[in-house]
């Protein structure tokens, strides 16, 4: 069992899910994020106060995977995610001991 | 012996239009501007608002220094006086500034119209605010058409052109007395002048300056209905102003023509509440139908307001919300309303609210609310013979055809010069109609540097320890 | 000559008649529209909202049709004039629609009161609306007891049912010439009417509706402050109409009841702030503390407000706010109060601060503060021969038991026939008076189809690349 | 026969007189509040409600009891009446309430001036109501020098404080007939009554207090901009009343000074738009400089509104915005501006707007924008010999000497007697001016245990399944 | 030491600190989240647009414990967040190597 | 590779991200967070109710670093987010088994 975790463009987000779910990944979970990086933020500015905002907003998606899904989960998401400029993201994969459906018990591969 | 003011001033009728004026200018600030802030996508309130605002003061500008007068002002005689080119003499005005001390104190007048009723009982500045008020929010209502893409820099130079080229003859044909006023078409307070203007403007411009992106056609979720109350609220009581306005008295008519604004936007509102409940396709209520409804309602009693019974009034309300509901609802499938990217579908809601209220102001005008009596003042038989206008239901058979043409001039004089107007500012002026796919992919922050909600982590590095001391802290 | 209006019309009270009420129709929309939708849970905002705007629609209808002639029509002689029966006289008005031309143009008149006050100076419409925007208030600020739980279908049925069988009896009781009317009871601008029927109207509706989900009780965090210091802000400066336009006339009295509306308001908010700071769990001044105490202060001097002096007000504010914050501490704990769900409270805020008022101007209705003169018009002697009301603290004894006796009639009156009412909408047109419990569960989502602030996230996907195209551009 | 109100009182300008008071309050309430509330951080918005709800509160309790009075009453003659001294005997008036009966119902009067022009046409309610409403908005302006630090307590200490010491002397000196007033000081409606004193006492009290935390002074972002604009709009559109009600009635006056209010507003705004397109460091237009460039306009107009015409109203825009825009980008690096923490720049947007308006009156002043005519009423004649002020470029060489040492007087009175009372309120009162940093890092949670948008996953625990029952359900 | 990471209702948040709370935990860190499943998600209109919102929002717990506890907590989440009804969310464990109390630099059990 | 996990204070992130771009890491991803902990939470009122409000506004941090990396980053980010007070939250750290830059689709160390 392993967590793939993607931080993308928010507006590559449903491209990115159509693809997840015609490889039949079955669920996800999705945060609100800002991203630090190469890709340079900006400056506001408020009743004359400069402010910078290095921070760009991304989504963080969270995909429990069983290990053979992993090599196609990463592949999809890349490719969905890509734009070719700065900032397109990340993707990494953690691993994980063990997964629990709350509705049923079930754990494992069952549990996703 | 001091004296507050001449004796042809009555104060009363001066508290009034000077109250309804700013009622009217309520719905445009903070009204319009944050109705319509509050309902386009977040990364486009910012741009929205400024819109609105800078849209507002512009009008005012052209307004005193030229365009009052080519709207209320004495006519320029173009045409020669037969025929057909007859339109031409009562179509524009003589442009000249409205800034002079006389030019605001004295006796208020409309050259063509003085002989048709009561003289006014204010003066100039009262008319020239009150008449600025109706001209600055019709740019702000096409604004629902073309925000989320149209440049700024072009908005501010499209606005006074517009106000100028259109409005003014929008404005002289219908009320200053120009040629459709003299065929005795009927437009109580702007459902030809303001709100068809607002929506054929709006939908011709949408269609030159082009569509929003395509993310942004497909998603644009409101970003906060709690501020569309906000200026819903206003523009639904600010419309006692617009409509209550409209005798320039506060008269008999004026408080009749404020009830059946309500009426018509109650039963509007309701009617738009049924349909999304029994005809939607979710089958359920819903607040923006309300408003959408409501809107339809206000916009269709406009140009009937004071001419209609209560009657009328509410079958007006029934009638428009019902057709607008299902013109919203099928025509977006159908040429041209399918290849335009009216945002907000100003074209529905203003546009043809505004031309079926003109066209059942047609039918319906009833005789009986008169405007203003002819006779001997004291006589209590003067109210016994009104002199108000009426409808085909009340005997006056060309009245809809009147309305009808009246209507066909706006629309087509409307359409063609903003076409136009947008053309001379992309190819002859140079300024582009529309921001950057870059610009438009960002909104506000990349075009003006700000945020509705900018995020809380902001950091502003210009400021240390040492800058600002401790007072006496 | 034309004549802008007949001679019985006066321009100033005609203008201040139609301000007020624009003033007071603002107090509903955006105001009690945004104050509760800022203050309910996030999940119910779009719903109070929609059920604002549309309640009060609903009351225009029932209004124009039949209702105001209810309450300000003349009366249904049901009682046979003697005795207690006597009651029955001053009950209720022949409904009767106010649609026509001369129902709107022609010079206002309460049937029952035309000889106890000087010619109404304006028309009918103003009367008519002026009297709507009052009836169309009070089921909003009941909406605030039964709120996040009640069906939108059975609020619209419910609505103008109660105008008509409640609100009409009570404006006719008191202000058509009615019973209480008859034998003085006071009640300037509707302490009685208005907030005392609110209350009670919301408190047996939230019982018979059932309480919110205990989820949402448990849980009900208000949506946003800044909406609601909008409504706050608009309902306290509306309430200058509210109290100002009840005499009448833009009179010397009008004048007087708005300053001291604000009086009563200022001491009452300052008193909650400071209860809060001294008396409360917290010792902390609050926001929303200042809010009800604002509100209780309004509540509070409406019977009063062109009744009593400054002093008087002055001293209402601080007794009302320093009493129902004292309730709105305790009695929750004890019944009935602890077995019924008011959302936000109206009981106290309302309900009791419109008792106390009432109760409060039979001692302090100084007849110093006349509201007609009677007399020759021009003798300086007149302004020195007043006939206002006079209470105990001025010498006159029945007064208080007659405040308390019309209360007594409006709490009975109102809460069993509201209670009738709602039954019938359950048990006779079977429509259910809450959501179901996975409604209740998901709110505006679920009831509507909507979001106050819709996820940025949403996706429309019936929206493709080439289905609009790109105009001129 | 009964009557309405005697016959001093004219409907339609007591009807002006208390629409314009509504206005002005809604600039206030929720104007202000909402307008400062969204542009603070968010921690501090429910601060800054209470702030302004509380000290609009406050004001009117001093203001009927002993204000009014020592601001538009019988003058104190504390001089001796010759020299120098003679600016005491014109300097601040004798206390006393005003919540009597005839203190609410006679005509009104100021004692000083009532010479100078016609008696007023309604009651003193009106006035002193009138007059309420800008003496409220003063201390409301100039919180936002302070906010983000300041003590409520000590905030309700020195804003009654303050009306009582400062204002009452600023509106006596220049309104009330004082001293400036017998030497011909033009304010029309508050350049230097309320905006440059606000400027004045906002930026010494800043200083006083000391400023905001650093954490809060380097990041400040604002709230929520729709609110902005819901308060900006309200301001624009309400200073209607602002300007429009100084005249006292409504009058020919009154209508150029609405008009001029917003012909100056517009320029300044895009001007400011202009500056920030073109000079400012980002070379791009935004909305909160356009309500700057807004507020600047409506600022440098008040105190000329009615004395110039149309042309000078415009200049003014264009002038008063471009040096408020210079200064506030270059003044803070040098001091004292650099030593003291204005928040929101009070200094720049009211003092110095207010300031430049003052001295440009004194040129600017058209003698043709009569205010009250003298000779006998019905004469044609009368409204061709005017009696206005005329500035030095219509001759009166010494006006803007006159308006320069006005301006003087305010700057030095309001600055050391407001840094008095707070010293006062600190040392021997022992109110802390500030919160405490634990507070200050917390913000509205730490001082009034709420905040603006409360987390949707608050819990309410005293809350159980068995306390509130089913009701009927 | 362990990462609980759990994906729950809101509203069943307050009973699953509690249970924590009982079973000794100490703390825990909160994320508001949207979660894509076999729950299915529902329409809103807009101004006659309709739009597809299939996210659901979820909070996601996440919770260092030490290896001992590792049952016991995931035990206790996944009753006390238990409806029975889809979307009950799912609970999963992952190794950490090392923690760190700010405060203190306590590393470690110590540090929980 | 690692995933350094951090839950810090709001007001340090700034410092916390001056000191880590001094030590050279090039991205990181932010999430606004609840912690629940020994810092006590504190009560609201509304309308007269009083709502126990016991989470606490903090910022997750969440870096992918290299694994020689990890002490370094670990000692910043705990100096700088210090304030000695209760509070001041957690540092812990992940194996990862994979990095993806989404733009350019490099694995590893390059990917950061
Ligand atoms: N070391 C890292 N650990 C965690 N997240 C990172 C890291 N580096 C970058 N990110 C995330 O990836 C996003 C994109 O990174 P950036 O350097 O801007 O562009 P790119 O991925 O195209 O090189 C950042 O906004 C941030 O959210
Ligand atoms: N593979 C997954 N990886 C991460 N989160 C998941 C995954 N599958 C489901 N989730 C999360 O769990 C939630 C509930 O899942 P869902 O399929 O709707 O119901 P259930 O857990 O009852 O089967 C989802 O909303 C999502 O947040
Ligand atoms: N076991 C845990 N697992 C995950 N996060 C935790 C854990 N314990 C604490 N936290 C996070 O650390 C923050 C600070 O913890 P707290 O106990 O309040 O103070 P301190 O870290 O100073 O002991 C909490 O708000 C929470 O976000």
């Amino acid at each position: 069992m392993k967590v793939v975790i993607a931080v993308i463009k928010p507006f590559k987000l449903d491209d990115v899910k159509e693809s997840l779910k015609s490889l039949g990944v079955q669920g996800l979970t999705l945060t609100e994020v800002q991203g630090f990086g190469r890709q340079g933020g900006h400056t506001e500015t408020y009743r004359g106060a400069e402010y910078t905002i290095d921070l760009v907003p991304k989504v963080r998606l969270e995909i429990v995977v069983d290990d053979a899904m992993v090599p196609d989960v990463v592949d999809t998401i890349t490719t969905s995610a890509r734009t070719g400029k700065i900032g397109d993201g990340k993707v990494w994969v953690i691993p994980a001991e063990e997964i629990i459906r709350i509705r049923t018990g079930e754990r494992g591969s069952d549990a996703l | 012996m001091y004296y507050p003011y001449p004796n042809w001033l009555v104060a009363g009728d001066n508290s009034w239009q000077m109250t309804a004026a700013t009622f009217v200018g309520l719905m445009s600030l903070p009204g319009i501007a944050v109705l319509y802030g509050g309902l386009v996508k977040k990364k486009w309130a910012v741009n929205t608002m400024l819109m609105a605002f800078a849209g507002f003061a512009a009008v005012l500008v052209v307004w005193i220094f030229w365009a009052y007068n080519m709207g209320f002002g004495t006519p320029l005689h173009l045409g020669g006086g037969s025929g057909i080119a007859n339109i031409l003499d009562g179509f524009i005005g003589h442009p000249g500034s409205i800034t002079g001390p006389g030019q605001e104190l004295n006796q208020a007048n409309i050259v063509n119209l003085s002989a048709a009723g009561p003289p006014f009982h204010f003066p100039y500045a009262t008319l020239e605010y009150f008449q600025f008020v109706f001209a600055a929010i019709t740019p702000l209502l096409f604004l629902g058409s073309v925000l989320g893409r149209m440049n700024f820099k072009a908005w501010l130079v499209f606005v006074p052109a517009w106000t100028t080229c259109v409005y003014a003859v929008n404005a002289m044909l219908i009320w200053g007395g120009g040629y459709w006023a003299t065929k005795g078409a009927l437009d109580f307070s702007g459902g030809y002048v303001i709100h068809l203007a607002a929506g054929v403007t709006g939908f011709v411009s949408a269609w030159v300056i082009g569509p929003r992106l395509l993310r942004d056609r497909q998603s644009f979720p409101p970003t906060n209905l709690l501020l569309v109350a906000v200026g819903a609220g206003v523009i639904w009581l600010g419309w006692n102003g617009f409509n209550g306005g409209d005798p320039y008295y506060a008269s008999a008519d004026a408080s009749a023509a404020l009830l059946n604004t309500n009426i018509c936007t109650a039963t509007a509102l309701l009617t738009w509440v049924a349909c999304d409940s029994f005809i939607g396709s979710a089958k359920k209520p819903t607040f923006l139908g309300s408003i959408n409804g409501m809107i339809v309602g206000l916009v269709a009693i406009t140009p009937a307001a004071g001419f209609v019974n209560g009657n009328a009034a509410a079958a007006m309300g029934v009638i428009a919300s019902l057709v607008v509901f299902l013109a919203w609802t099928y025509l977006p499938r159908v040429r041209p309303f399918s290849r335009v990217d009216d945002a907000l579908g100003v074209v529905y809601t203003h546009g043809m609210a505004g031309f079926l209220g003109g066209i059942m102001t047609g039918f319906l005008a009833d005789p009986s609310m008169v405007e203003y009596a002819a006779g001997k003042k004291n006589a209590a038989a003067l109210w016994s013979s009104p002199n108000g206008a009426a409808g085909l239901f009340y005997g006056n058979s060309d009245r809809v055809l009147i309305q009808f043409l009246t209507a066909c001039t706006i629309i087509a004089w409307d359409a063609v010069i903003s076409v136009l107007l947008l053309l001379i500012i992309k190819y002859v002026l140079r300024i582009p109609l529309r921001y950057s796919d870059h610009e438009l992919e960002e909104g506000d922050v990349a075009v003006h540097d700000e945020e509705v909600e900018p995020p809380v982590l902001a950091i502003r590095s210009d400021i240390t320890q040492t800058l600002v001391p401790e007072g006496m802290r």
